[in-house]
Parts: C-alpha cells; structure tokens; sequence
C-alpha cells in the first residue's frame, strides 16, 4: 500500500502558504531559523495536499517548529514524539507524517521510542535537529555532547561517552539514514526530499547551531574557511572525494578509511571507496568517522548525505493488511454476532 | 443404603487441583452447564501466582469458584459446600473455605508420600487416611486407576490418558447434580474433531465418572436446583475482560471510529488486548507497544487522527501513563484508558484484586488535571461501563479512566446481552469547517464545552495543538495569567458539566430514607447486594447505591447521603472513595476496609450492618 | 527647584528591560547593597518564557523585582512604586503593576520608532512623549547616549560600551536612594579583574549615572530607606534552589552520608543540579540521567548502597517518577524526592509558579502509597525543609517528598543562617549484625517502625528487596492476604508515627482562638503573612498558621482549626489542602484559589479577610 | 580505579553458600535453572567476596533470580534494573554489580537505559535471559520475537521486525558483547567468567528456552543432532571453524560471509576469517549472522563467544576522579563556608 502519495492532481500551494500567524520565537542567530525555511522551502514541492501533512514534535526549541508550520501538529511531551506519530500513522496511513525533535528530546529521554520506530519502520520522517546541547533549558550538556564538555551541568567536563547518532540508528535497524546541516540550504532541502521519498522511517540528523549555549559546534562543517576539508558529501555511486577543488579522496584498506592526495599521480579517483547507499557494513564504517571515535587513524572528514538506505515493509502496511486478510477470512465483523457469542440460553 | 435427592436452592463448589489438572476447563465446563440450565450464577478463578510453581506444591495449586443456584446469586460465594481436591496441596489450600459438614471429593491417589509431602503435611499424616477430616463428607476415588480403568482399551499413552482424569470428575459431578452432560458432549465433540481417539477417551471417562456415581455407593444423595428466576431474555456467560473486549468494539461499531488499542502486556489487563488481538475483522487495529508511555502516547497520536484510542494497562502501567494522560487532556481528545487494578503498590500482588488505584485515578498527575472516571461493578457490566465510557469520550473531547479490577477482569456470571440495535447512540461529529468566519477556533466549545475534532485530511482547518496552556478559543500558546486561570477553570467546568448528561445516582435496594445506608464502587457491587438482601431479610433498616460514576460524582448523591442516618463505605483499600466523600459532603461516613488481595465476602458486610445497627 | 530628601519605609522596583539589558544583575547588585546596609527585603526575577524572544518585543522583556524597606519585608510586593523600563516593550509589559504616581525610569533610547513597533504600540503613539504617562513621575533619559558619552575616550568597541548602559541606571538609582557603590565596585573588580578597559568602563558608567542624578534636575528628591529592625545576627542573601542544594549538602555533611544526586534536566528545578554540581569536593555525586525515570531509578541503587539519594523535578517529570515512587516506598529505602512545581497540567506554564502538585504527592501512586511530604515557605527555608525532608528519610527508611515552587526557587530574601554544629543532628544508623539470632530479617522494625539499613558490603547480611509484597519482618515475597493487609496497614502506620517525631503545628501570628484562622502553606507564606499584619493592625480578629508538615499533619493541627468560627486556606491551586482538611477535621473551610501562574499578593489576602468579616 | 578487585584473601565460599532459602519458582524444565546452577557454580571461582556481590533484576520471571541468590539484591520494577544498577555502582565502585534481565525487560521497556547504561560504560554485568517471548505475562511476542511469531497477542503473526541485540548493543557504543546458552553448561560457565572478567559494561546474551511459551526456540542450537552445523563458537585469534569435527569454515570475501568447505583441498583453514574482539567492524558483520536479517546468502550458523571488546574508561572511576580532582583543588568543603556563602551582614 503506498501512502502520503505524490499527487500531482493536489492544490498547489506556496511556502508562505506553510508560514502560522505566529511569531517566531527562537533567539535571534538560531540555526532553527534556516531548517524552518528550507522545509517550507521543500514541503510545497512535494506534491502532497497541505492538509494531509502533520508535523509532531516533543518538547525543546526544536519542538516549537509545529507552530510555525500551517499543516496539522502536535507539539506533544518531551521524548514522546515518535510514538505520537507511531500511533498517528498506524491509525492513518494516508497521511505525510513528520517528527520534529531535538538531540536531548529523541535521543536522551526518548531514546526507547526512537529504537523502537526505527525497528518497526513506520513511514515517517524524522528531523532531529542535534545541537549536541540542551537548549530549552538553558545549555546542559546532551547525549551527543562530547566527552569533557562544559556545560551548566558539567562544570569540570562531561563524563559521558555519546551516542553516535548512526550507529544507534544502523544498531536499532532503521532503514535510511541521512545527515546535512543548517547552514547548506542547497543540501538541506536535497535531503529533505530525500527523506520524504523513502518509504520507511526516514532518519535525517540536521547539524544545528544553538548560538546561545553551544555556538560554533559544527563550524569547521559549515564555514568556508574549513568545510572543504572537514566535510565530505557522499552521493551514491560516486567516489568519496573531497578536499579544495576535490583533491582529496578516501579509500579503504581491509575495513580501513584512509586519506588519498589525489595530487600524487598514482592516485586515481578509481580507486578510491565509491559510495553504496545498500552496504550496510560500509555506512557502519561511514558512520563512524568521527575522530573522537577512532584514535589514532587518519583525520577524516565529517560525511554528509544519505549513510544507508534499505526497503523493508511498512509497519502500518502490514498492520493494515491483516485487517484486510481477517475480513476476507472471517467477513467483516457483526456485531450481533460479537455480543451473542459461542453459547447462549433462553430464560422465558 | 438407599440414595435419596435433595433440593438444594444455591451450591458453591470449588474445584482445586494441580496448574496441569484442568481444573479451570472443569470448572468453566460445569458452569456453562449450569448456565443453559437456567441456573444464576457467579464464579471466579484463582490462579497460582505468574509463574507455575512446581507440581504438587501449594503454590501451584490452581482453582475455580462456582457458586449457582435456583435464586440469585450475586457473588462467586464465600465458604464452600464442595471442594473438589486433585492433591493433597489442593486441599490443604482450600480446606480453610470449606463449610462445616461440607462435602470433599478427594483424588486418593493425589494423596500419594510424594505429594502429602510437596503439600508439607507432617510426616506420616494423610487426611484422607487419619480422620482428620472427620466432620466433613468425605468422598474418596482413586480418579487415576478409575481413568485408567475406563481406557484399558485406548491406544493412547499414559500421558495423555491420564489428562483425562478430569472429565471423570466432571462426570461424577454431573451425576451429582443431576447434570445433563450434552454441553460438554458438544464441546469435547468439537474441540477434539480432528482427535478421534482423544475425542473417545474423554467422553469415556466423563461417562465413567457419572456411572461411578450411579454405581457405586460413594455417594449417599444427588443434588436438584432449580432454574433461577431471572428476567426473560436470551443469556451468555461472560467475564469481565472479555465484556470490556467487546463493549470497546461495541463502541466503535456505534460510533462509526475504527478502533485503535495501544498497550503493553501486564497482569491483570493483558487478556484485554489477547481478546481484542481475535477481531481484527471488526476493523480493530491492537499496537503492543514497547512500554506504557509508547502505548499511551500512541493512542493520542490515533485519536488525533480521528480513531477510538483506547490504552489499558494495571497500577504501575498506569503510574507511567501519568505524564501523557496530562497531555490528553490538555489537548482535549477523546481517549479510553483502563485501568484493571491489581494488589499494591508498587509490584504488589499482581495476581490479586484491589480497589486502591482510584485516587491515582483522580489525582495522579501534576498541575489541575481533572479527568472522568468510571467504575465497573460486575464482570458483564464491564461491557456497558467501558462503552458509555467511549461515549463520554467522544462526546466531550476528554480522556476518560474506566476501573476494572482482578476480580471482575477474571470472574464470570449470566448476561442478558443487549442488541446492537438498543444500545445507546454514540455521536462523533468532526469539524469540516471553519467556526469563525475566515479562522478555524479548534478550542471553540459547543454546550457540552467540548472542543471541535478535526481531523488531519480536512483543508481548511490546518491548526497546531500541544501540552503548554493555550488561548481560550484559538488554542495558541499563552502565559497570560488571566486566560490560565480562565482555561484551568474552563478544563474543569467541562468535566463537572458531564454530571448533566449521565444519569443521576439510583439506589440499588432499599429506602430512600432510613438508618443506614451503603455506599460501594466497582467490583463490591455483589458481595454488597447479598449482604443488604441478607440483612434487609433479616429486617434491618438498610439500602444500597453502587456508584458508577466516580467523577464527576452523580449531582443527587448528597440528597441521598442526607437521607440516611449513617452511610457506610466498604471498599478494598484503606478507603479512598470514603475520604472523597467525607470532604465533598461533609458527612461522618463509615468506612469497612479489606486490602487482603481478595474480594469482600456477603457475610463481612453483613456483620458489620448488624454491627451499627445494634448501637 | 531644590531636592528634598524623603524617608521611605519601603520601596518597591521594577527593574525591565530586554533579555539582553542585564537587568537581572542591576537588581541583584541593587539587592545585596540594600542587604547590606541592613534593610529587609524580598526579590523574585520573572523571566521571559524558556526560549529568548526577539530584543524589543514583550515576550522579550526580562524584570527582575526588588523590595526592600526599614519595616519587615514578606514579599517582593504587589504594585511598584519605581519602575525602570529600558524599552517600550518593558514599559507596556509592566505598567499595570506600577502604583498610581509611580515614579518611571525611562531609557528613551528604548523608545524609538522600532521599539515602539515591536512593543506594539499603534503607529505614531510614544508614550513617553504623548503624555499618556501623566499622572506618573516619569523620569526619561537617553542611557544609551549618557552610557556614549561617559566612554567617548574608551578603547572599547560600541557593543561592549552599549553593554554598560545597565551600571547607568544602576548608578542613578544608587544615587536616588542614598546607597554607597562600594558592594558594586568590589563585584566589579573581581568579576572584570581580567578586563581592565571593561572594568574601567563600567565603573566609569557607574558614577557616571550617580553624578547624573546629583548634577541634573531631573529627579526632584532623593530617598532613605533606614535598616529594618530585624534579629541581630549574621546575614546573606540567598534564593530557594540554591537554599535546597546547601540545604542537601548540609544533611549529608552532618548524617556522613555522601550525596547522590540523580535528576534530567526540567524548569524551574535544574538550578538545584547546577548548583550541586558546583561542590564536587563536598563529595557530592552529580547524574544527570537519561531521564526522569532513570534518574529516581539510580538514586534508589545509590540508597540501597548506603548514601543520601536525592532525586529532583517538576511536575511533569515527578509524574514519570510515580511508579519508582512506589518502588521505593515497598523497599523501605531513604530517598528524597524534589518537585520544584510550576504551571500546570501537562507543559502548562514551565516558567511560571504554581502549587497544583500537592494531590499527586500525596496520591499520585498506584495502591496504598504513603509518603511523607514536607513544603518549604520562603526561598530561605528551602534549606530548612529540604534538611528535614532528608532527617525524615534516613530516620525512618521512607522516600520522602519536598516541594518548593517556581516563585521559591528563584525569589530570594536574607537569611540569617545558621551555623553548621547548630543543625539537628541526622543519625544513619547501619546494620552491622543479624538481628534475629542466626537470621538477619530485613523488616524488623526500630520503635519508628523503621526496618534497618544493611548495606551491601557488610557480611553475614546477605538479603533481597524488592517490589513485590513481602512478609512481615523476613521481607520474602508472600501472597497471604492476611499479611498483605498487615503490612499496608504498618507502611501507613510508620508514615503516621512520624508526626510522633515532628513538631506540633505553631501559630505564625495572631490569637489561639478566635473568628478566622488563615491556613496555608508552602510559599502563600510571605503574602499570608503581609496581609495578617496588615489586617490585624486594621482590628480584625486574624490568625495564621503556615503548615510545613503535608502528609503526615502535624497531630494538633485538629485543636487549632476548631478554635477558630472559621478557616481560610488560601492557595495557588483549585483547592487542594482545601480539601484534604475537610476530609480530614470535617470542617467547612473556605478556600480562595488564584492559578494564574503567579504568587498571592498580600492585598488580595487581605480583601478576602475584610470580606469575610464584614459578614 | 580498579574496582571488584579478585581477592585471594577473600573468605572461600561455595555454591552452597549461594543458595537461598527461598524455594525456585521456575517452571519445571525452565531454561533458568541452568543458568541460575552455572552462576552459581562460576561466582565463588571469582574471589570475590560475597557480602562485596549484588544481583539486580528487573521483572519478568528471569529477574526472579536474586531471589534465589544469597549474595545482596533487589528485584526492582519493569525494565529499570540497569538504571538502579547505574545509581549503585556509581555510589559504590566497590562493589560486583550484576544485572539479570529478560529480552522484554531489557529491550522493550527498558530499552532507554539499557543503551544509556551501554554507552556510559558501568563496570557492571549485564546477563540477558532471551527467551525471545514474556513468559511472566503468559506468553506475548517480545522485541526479539521474530516476523510472523504466533502469540496471544498476535494471532495472525507479528509485525515487528525484531531487534538484533547485538547490532543495537554495538550501535550503543557496547565495550563488551558476548553470547552463550543455557544448555551448554561448559561455555557458559566461560563466558560468565569473561563476562565478569572485563572492566566495562559486559553485555552477555544468554538462550534461554521457555518451555512453556517458546518452546524450542533456540532447540537447533542447543540438541546435539544440529547444533554442530547450526552454531559456530568464535574464540579470539582463531579461525572460525564449526561443522562435524570441524569440516566447515568461514571467510570473508570482501564484506561477506561465504562458507568454505574444509574437506575439499585447496581449501584450508589459513584462508578463514580469524576472529578478533577488538574489531568493530567485524564484531558488527558476526553481529548480522541471522539468516532472518540477511537475505539471499549463505545461510550461517549462529555464533556464540566474545563478539567484541573494548578497553574504555568506565563511568564511575571518572565520577570518582572528579571529585577527587575538585578535592585536591579546592581543599574538602567545610560546611560553615558553604553556609554564609559569598556576601554576608551582620546586625546588631
Ligand atoms: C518530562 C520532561 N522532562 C524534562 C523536561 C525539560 N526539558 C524540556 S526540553 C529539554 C531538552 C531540550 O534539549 P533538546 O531535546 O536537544 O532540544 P533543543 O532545546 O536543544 O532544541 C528538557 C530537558 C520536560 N519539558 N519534560
Ligand atoms: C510497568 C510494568 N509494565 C508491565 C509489567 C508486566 N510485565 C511483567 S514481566 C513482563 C515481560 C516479561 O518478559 P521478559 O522481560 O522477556 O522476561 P521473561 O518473563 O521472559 O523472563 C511484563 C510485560 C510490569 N510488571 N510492570
Ligand atoms: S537556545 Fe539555542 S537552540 Fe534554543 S532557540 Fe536559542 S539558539 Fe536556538
Ligand atoms: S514461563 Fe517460561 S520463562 Fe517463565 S518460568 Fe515458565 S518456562 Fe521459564
Ligand atoms: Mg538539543
Ligand atoms: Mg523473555
């Protein structure tokens, strides 16, 4: 059964069609800011009816977004908006159902539902906007935070080993995997297609610069200065390259990353890792560039764009299709027949 | 000497045995017999706890309660007049129920060294051997050479023949009581249709349990009761979580709202959704979630989306669904949750009833957080309770608390079920268009106060809704203190109001003035009913309201508080319902309290009425 | 025209501006010179929502107010007399609270057409020069400017010379009510020891606003507010989260159990956790868990280990915590449990104060739940509370609950604290040896009823707890109901004795007996108490007793209600302890309820008692 | 800071002295027993000494188990046991905290902190009874139940797709992951002994066969008849090696699996692949051995042993550094500081 198809038939609309009557309320410089217009940006495009669009979210910065988007939602309790939406589309597989969450909201209280729908494979999308902070409540230090951070909380470092995003998602079976950033609205709005086109849950982790109480996290991926170096965009099919003017390129040796200087000859692009958006064992490897990770291995580039990608049966499509098998075996319920039961008697 | 044949106007027997002697197939098999007798009945089971202890020990005793009779019976019954003991442990289990001069239908080779031992019987002691049973009516059968007697011919192992033994007991009983044996004839003729040879061996032995009887002269006397005079009418039998199973999908066929059940598995609620699992015809889509908070915020996201959301879950379950209940209301839609409560806290007794979640059930969340609750008195009551609890859902844009507990959840009685035709409408009008001019107000409220629904799908009236406090009408996000104090009130007035649309508070029996009056909820609706006919019989001057619903409280409850000298409140708790009333009326009332994991029986009630009328 | 100088008995300011004007240090700095000349005072900051809102706009505005005064100070005040607003937006968002010829500090910089537009005044509107304000003293200048001017030689950037505007202000008022800048000056220099062009900017702009208000004419009198009478004694200033986590700190030094503090992160409690995180070398333990659940979870591992287990939240994060709360209580473990309420239900109002959690502490569990649950009465005794809350704990194996509010938690006072051998002392007394001959019975109980405490570690005392129902002294699972109604009777008995242990209720003020008692408790404290003075000193007959004790009620709390004709319990909630009186002492209260996020002000008190004994 | 340390000194004891006197409430034939005899035959071996030992369970009939040990313990709530456990070992490094879950305790409601506790890295021992069902609740399918399962809660079949408790194990940043079964004493002695032997969070599945709700389950891996070809026991820096009398192997052609038969020559046990904790990446493709995971490849057997071990800093020595370091820094707090605070007044 295909859900939230594209409809070309459907009412067209505009991105300020997508914009509430209510002000905006994030601090001036938010990296929130730029997600909210890419995905309003996006949404129209996607052929889908307005109407038949919901976006939940929990609770977080983040999970303000619903206000601001003129589509069904719910801005629901911290953590829980993933099984919201589970309930939503399970009851409703017509509709284009959106998570909105946060690094603390999906990934700390609400890791348990995260797991949970990733493995059940719902055809959602969720946008976690990782700040790898806690905004809302004023800067302490998130699961994705790194290890010695100094936050409200962590006043002499943290001492929690964070969650990789990827490998938890790749650990609790999602289907497709994605990450881009709030400062590339190019890229941002590609992988936003991205994730609404998979059918299964879509994952997309969105680098979000939270000014106020973790600025500059994810500057070295976003500024020009160094993005070309520290940032590699993967696509499928196509070699990982990178570097000023892609002179830099990654192979691997046995599981292995390394860095090749395309400059050198003997080093052609053809030998480099080529990007294969169904390995799992290489976006298992991919997901795993980060240095805080890997000691002492080359310094390699933060990946973006679709890690992996699998098809596998929808949870609301299954569910439904036992209710049509039931009805065809048994015929569709009486409810006379229900109340009387296998054995009755008359009193006169 | 000669058998002679008594009339007998009630009997309670309890069958007791071994988890893998069938006792509960035996007993669910005589009661139905009884049942299309034309027999009132009630019965309750009582399971060894979770996990089956090991054969032959107390704790893996397993029985089932009968109570029938040719007048009316409104509980499984207190002490009783047969015991039915598979083993040694199963009576050394039971004997403490057992009336004076009672009957004992004793398996002797249960009563082996191995088991007199698993029972801890002191050395050397055999009750069935050594006259310590002297004063009740003992009867002794080897059931297992009799069985095994019975298949000398069968080609079936010993195993299997000796999971037999049970229809011989069945047998004999029925020659007992003069039982016509076609119900379970049928049943075994259906159920074992693929089975000859085992479809054989049992109705061997049921026919060889009721020869005994014939035969031999074990017995002195067969038994009649009557027919029961009860309303005309076409009857089932059923059990309480089975009748909530079935009012759900009642609910949802009324309603025209597919029915959508979210829960985690938990003692005693799960068979709830094991029933609902079977209806997948009728529309029902049933979610096990990973957790409680999963289960229940799933069924918030299937209620936004217009479905009948229903959770269920037991104490602890329903301690986790605090936080998303508060969410439900807030958002104000319609959501069912259920809660069958068990023994605690905390894990407590799982697999035994108690009354004590009801102010969980009032006040177990944070901020001003009123929600409906209502409680169900009978097993078959569980059916109409949880469907006008849909009702009141739908109806008023509100979650809703329905209260079951062990007791009804696992016990069973007679059921004059209703047509589908009669059964109350339920309205579910969801919003198509805008309610104010160019905007949509998706807190707007209609007389009943109630917010409009409307669904996902429908253009036009796009709107966001979440857990901070939100302006009146519009539902935006608000901090102004006015509107807060408007909204809380305004949450709170909704609820009082659905006092206007449910029935006013009705006594069950006796005056409407007079000395004493009882006040129950929920599943002492039996125990009190027999105790107050009792007592009235004996002529005492007391009535008996069984409340329903537990909030908003009926509007004439106080009139009817006023009415009497003194209001007594037995419950199974320390007494919840009891400080709920003293502050909202201002009364001294009584409290008769039992937290032992077990029903109240007929008789404590009856005490305790002779008790303050003799002052 | 010539300056007078006046005296003032007391004043109240508000200090507006933008998230990023730094009013909350203006006032603090402000505040502890006031403390330090000796006056009374009492402060609470009301934040912008969570999140910071666009500069100029109303959500934007973040105040801060002071009252300070030579009389004894209960509150931070209901109208101010002096407002400082440094835009539009904190001119709009405050006016309704500034007294009729209030005086206004305007930063007429802040008042530009931009402003004006974010502040949403109608086009063309400027209420500093439309003369709207008439009927004020509105004092406007140009801090921006004047800030310029005062750096016109500074090395510093415009930005950071703008950051100074706030020392302008300060300055002025310093100068308008007669305060020595010395406290300011000595904070200035530690904080920017670093920043020498910083520091000298700032104490430029300091004195500059001080001169300002000596050269120009713009104020027409200067004020002095004497020292208040208050027991002599060593003063600080401090405020109610940063009282708690001293306070759990203080427990742990004097029972010698090190302290574990597991939380998640929730408005307004988190501070309690920022500021515990600080004493890493007072042995404290910090964790923040995953979440709340996890969090109680830890500190019921870290109690069964032997240390002092604190566990904070709010509202919605205690709701996650019931069923744990349940746990703990069958386990007879220390464990004390923070709810730093706010709005509710549900989100409700994160950043605004309430007193709506008092059912769920007191019933928010599944069963028969008891747990002692204490409330604070002022920022300061937020210590105390907290203190007791933990003595409570250890002495009788009990998870304990306290709860504070939003308005406690960042409203601050003096407070003449106390010296470390002053404190009760908290005895922890460990099992050491088997207590029943060859046995070590985990739930033998101590004249509290108290069971001991056998740390893991200690041999010979191997033994298992858990959540299931356990038998009286052996604490093994058992599923006798006889025992399962003992030992719900013996949980609520121990969680009864404690009032055995505690201190009788106390009259705060006023008459044994007489015509109206006001009964309150948590932080109504301060207002409760302003608004008897006032009414006493008016003649009515008044009296006011704060209760600290919830659950259980301190015993004589019976005699002192049926002293007086009536009682009125004023609360931030719909009428909780309202209603557990009257269940209770069967008395019909009054309630007067305010929810709108915000605390009592002693005038509202004091209409209510005029209203009452008019009758 | 070493913690649990093994102390010949320690008083001998023996699994007599483990035994309680509490009578074992498992169903006859329940995998349990088994297990319950191996722990406590393996636990006097660890010279540790026993007042130092404390069980933590959860519920579910698994966690029943501390009941039937006499060393401390607690039979907490539904899915919290690794949260109480945190709590303890973070205030008591000095102790041997070992934590016995079910698959539906563990991976259902206890998901969250499970993940949490894997990645903050306890040293403590966490055995997983997977019985793939709930057996205290009389039989529901549970999130290692596999598609299509049959059970009262599903009577068409499930529709989840399960989770592979490794793969999520890894993906939670795991230190330690092993596999054993309750019929084959001998490893699983071995593997508890490694499972209490490693300085970290050791994460030990254990089959565990409910004969009630799931009979069978695991029966290919554990009956004689099939267990040579259906299970593969990974020992480190061996070759892997299975089949009667060892004829079968396994090496890896690129990232996959093939199985290589041994008694064909040319074939020899050189070319397989040798086994390495310390590999994550092929700690993660053992890890996928699941025929029901992995589609159109040579079905494998399933393998038992150590997947994966990683050295890393455990949670509550970098709690305790912290304190100390605060300590040596700023001198131990003195109470009378801490209460007059920054600014104070006196009046007279
Ligand atoms: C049950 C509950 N616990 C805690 C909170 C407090 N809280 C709100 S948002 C949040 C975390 C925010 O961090 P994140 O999810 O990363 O979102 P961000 O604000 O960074 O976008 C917390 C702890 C809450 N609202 N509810
Ligand atoms: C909060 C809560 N929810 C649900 C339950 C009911 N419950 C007890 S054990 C269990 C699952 C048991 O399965 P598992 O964890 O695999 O353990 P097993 O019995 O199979 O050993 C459930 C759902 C409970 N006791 N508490
Ligand atoms: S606190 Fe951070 S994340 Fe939140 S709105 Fe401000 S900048 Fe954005
Ligand atoms: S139900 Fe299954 S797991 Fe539980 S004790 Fe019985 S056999 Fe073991
Ligand atoms: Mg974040
Ligand atoms: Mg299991």
């Amino acid at each position: 059964m295909e859900t939230t198809t594209q409809n070309p038939e459907a009412p067209k609309f505009t991105s300020k069609d997508l914009v509430t009557d209510q002000e905006v309320r994030w601090c001036p410089g938010c990296g929130d800011y730029s997600i909210l217009k890419q995905v309003q940006t996006v949404v129209p495009e996607l052929g889908i009816p307005r109407e038949n669009i919901v976006f939940i979210s929990g609770i977080g910065c983040s999970s303000r977004f619903p206000y601001y988007m003129e589509t069904y939602g719910m801005h629901s309790i911290h953590g829980r908006a993933t099984a919201v939406a589970s309930g939503l589309k399970a009851a409703r597989p017509d509709l284009s159902v959106w998570i909105v969450t946060g690094d603390g909201d999906s990934m700390s209280i609400g890791g348990n539902h995260f797991i949970h729908l990733l493995r059940r494979n719902f055809n959602v999308n969720i946008l976690l906007f990782n700040n790898e902070i806690y905004g809302l409540t004023k800067g302490q230090y998130s699961p994705t935070s790194e290890e010695g951070k100094v936050t409200k909380s962590t006043p002499m470092g943290s001492i929690d080993h964070p969650f990789n995003p990827f490998a938890l998602a790749m650990g609790a079976e999602g289907s497709f995997i994605a990450r881009s950033m709030d400062r590339d609205p190019v890229h941002l709005k590609e992988m936003l297609r991205r994730t609404n086109a998979h059918q299964g849950t879509s994952f997309l982790e969105i680098y979000q610069n939270c000014n106020v109480f973790n600025d500059g996290a994810f500057e070295i991926f976003t500024e020009k200065s160094s993005k070309k170096e520290e940032a590699i965009f993967v696509e499928n099919g196509k070699p990982l390259i990178y570097g000023q003017d892609g002179t830099k390129g990654i192979k691997l040796d046995g599981f292995h990353p390394k860095i090749v200087d395309l400059t050198i000859d003997g080093n052609s692009a053809n030998d480099l890792w080529i990007h294969d958006e169904s390995d799992r064992v290489k976006a298992g490897i991919l997901s795993r560039f980060f240095d805080r990770h890997e000691k002492g291995i080359d310094h390699l580039p933060r990946p973006f764009g679709v890690f992996y990608k699998e098809d596998r049966k929808c949870y609301e499509e299954a569910m439904n299709d036992q209710v049509v098998e039931a009805i065809a075996k048994k015929g569709a319920g009486d409810l006379n027949r229900l109340l009387q039961g296998r054995e009755i008697w008359e009193i006169h | 000497m000669e058998q002679q044949n008594q009339v007998l106007d009630n009997v309670i027997i309890k069958f007791a045995g071994d988890s893998g002697d069938g006792m509960q197939l035996t007993g669910t098999q005589f009661t139905n017999t009884a049942a299309l007798f034309g027999n009132d009945l009630s019965t309750f089971p009582d399971f060894p706890a979770e996990i089956r202890a090991p054969q032959g020990t107390i704790p893996g005793v397993s029985g089932y309660q009968l109570h029938f009779g040719s007048v009316n019976i409104f509980t499984p019954g207190d002490e009783c007049d047969v015991l039915v003991a598979m083993n040694a442990a199963a009576l050394k289990a039971n004997m403490r129920h057992l009336k004076k001069g009672g009957t004992i239908i004793a398996n002797s080779d249960g009563f082996d060294h191995k088991n007199l031992r698993l029972a801890n019987f002191t050395e050397g002691a055999n009750p069935i051997l050594d006259g310590s049973l002297d004063g009740f009516r003992l009867i002794t059968i080897d059931v297992t050479k009799m069985t095994r007697a019975a298949l000398a011919e069968s080609t079936l192992g010993i195993k299997e023949i000796d999971r037999a033994k049970n229809m011989f007991v069945l047998g004999f009983l029925y020659w007992m009581y003069n039982r016509d044996m076609n119900f379970t004839i049928k049943f075994l003729t259906e159920k074992f249709s693929k089975k000859q040879d085992v479809l054989d061996a049992n109705l061997k032995v049921l026919q060889a349990g009721y020869n005994y009887g014939d035969t031999t002269e074990t017995a002195t006397s067969r038994y009649t009761v009557n027919p029961a005079q009860m309303p005309p009418g076409v009857y089932r039998n059923i059990m309480g979580n089975q009748a909530a199973a079935i009012g759900l999908i009642a609910a949802s066929q009324k309603s025209g709202l597919e029915l959508f059940y979210g829960t985690y598995p938990i003692t005693p609620a799960t068979d709830i959704l094991h029933e609902l699992a079977k209806y997948k015809n009728y529309g029902v889509k049933t979610f096990q979630a990973e957790d409680e908070i999963a289960a229940i915020c799933a069924t918030i996201g299937a209620s936004f989306g217009g479905k009948l959301a229903v959770t269920a879950s037991s104490g602890p379950g329903i301690a986790l669904k605090a936080e998303a209940m508060g969410l439900a209301l807030m958002l104000e839609l319609p959501l069912v949750i259920i809660n069958v409560q068990r023994g605690g806290p905390s894990t407590g007794l799982p697999t035994k009833t108690e009354q004590s979640d009801l102010f969980q059930a009032l006040y177990g969340r944070n901020g001003e957080a009123p929600i409906p609750v209502i409680a169900s008195m009978s097993p078959a009551d569980c059916f109409h309770a949880v469907y006008e609890a849909c009702r009141l859902a739908i109806e008023f844009m509100t979650p809703v608390i329905f209260l079951s507990d062990g007791f009804l959840a696992n016990g069973s009685e007679p059921w004059r079920f209703p047509k589908a035709e009669d059964l109350n409408p339920i309205t579910a009008k969801f919003a198509t268009e805008k309610n104010d001019g160019e905007r949509y107000l998706p807190y707007k409220r209609d007389e009943k106060l109630a917010r409009p629904w409307a669904l996902p799908g429908t253009a036009g009236l796009e709107h966001r809704i979440g857990g901070l406090e939100k302006q009146h009408e519009t539902g935006n996000i608000s901090y102004d203190p006015e509107n807060h104090e408007f909204m809380v009130n305004m949450r709170a007035a909704k609820v009082a109001r659905i006092a206007d649309f449910t029935p006013p508070q009705k006594l069950d029996s006796g005056n409407e003035k007079g000395k004493l009056l009882i006040i129950g909820w929920g599943s002492t609706y039996g125990p009190i009913k027999g105790a107050v006919r009792d007592a009235r019989a004996k002529g005492y001057d007391v009535s008996h309201a069984q409340v329903r619903y537990m909030n908003p409280l009926p509007k004439n409850l106080g009139e009817i508080l006023y009415n009497f000298d003194q209001v007594l409140i037995p419950e199974m708790n320390t007494g919840q319902l009891l400080s709920i009333i003293r502050d909202k009326y201002m009364i001294p009332a009584i409290g008769l309290n039992k937290v032992k994991g077990m029903p109240f029986s007929s008789s404590e009630i009856l005490v305790k009425i002779e008790e303050l009328q003799k002052k």
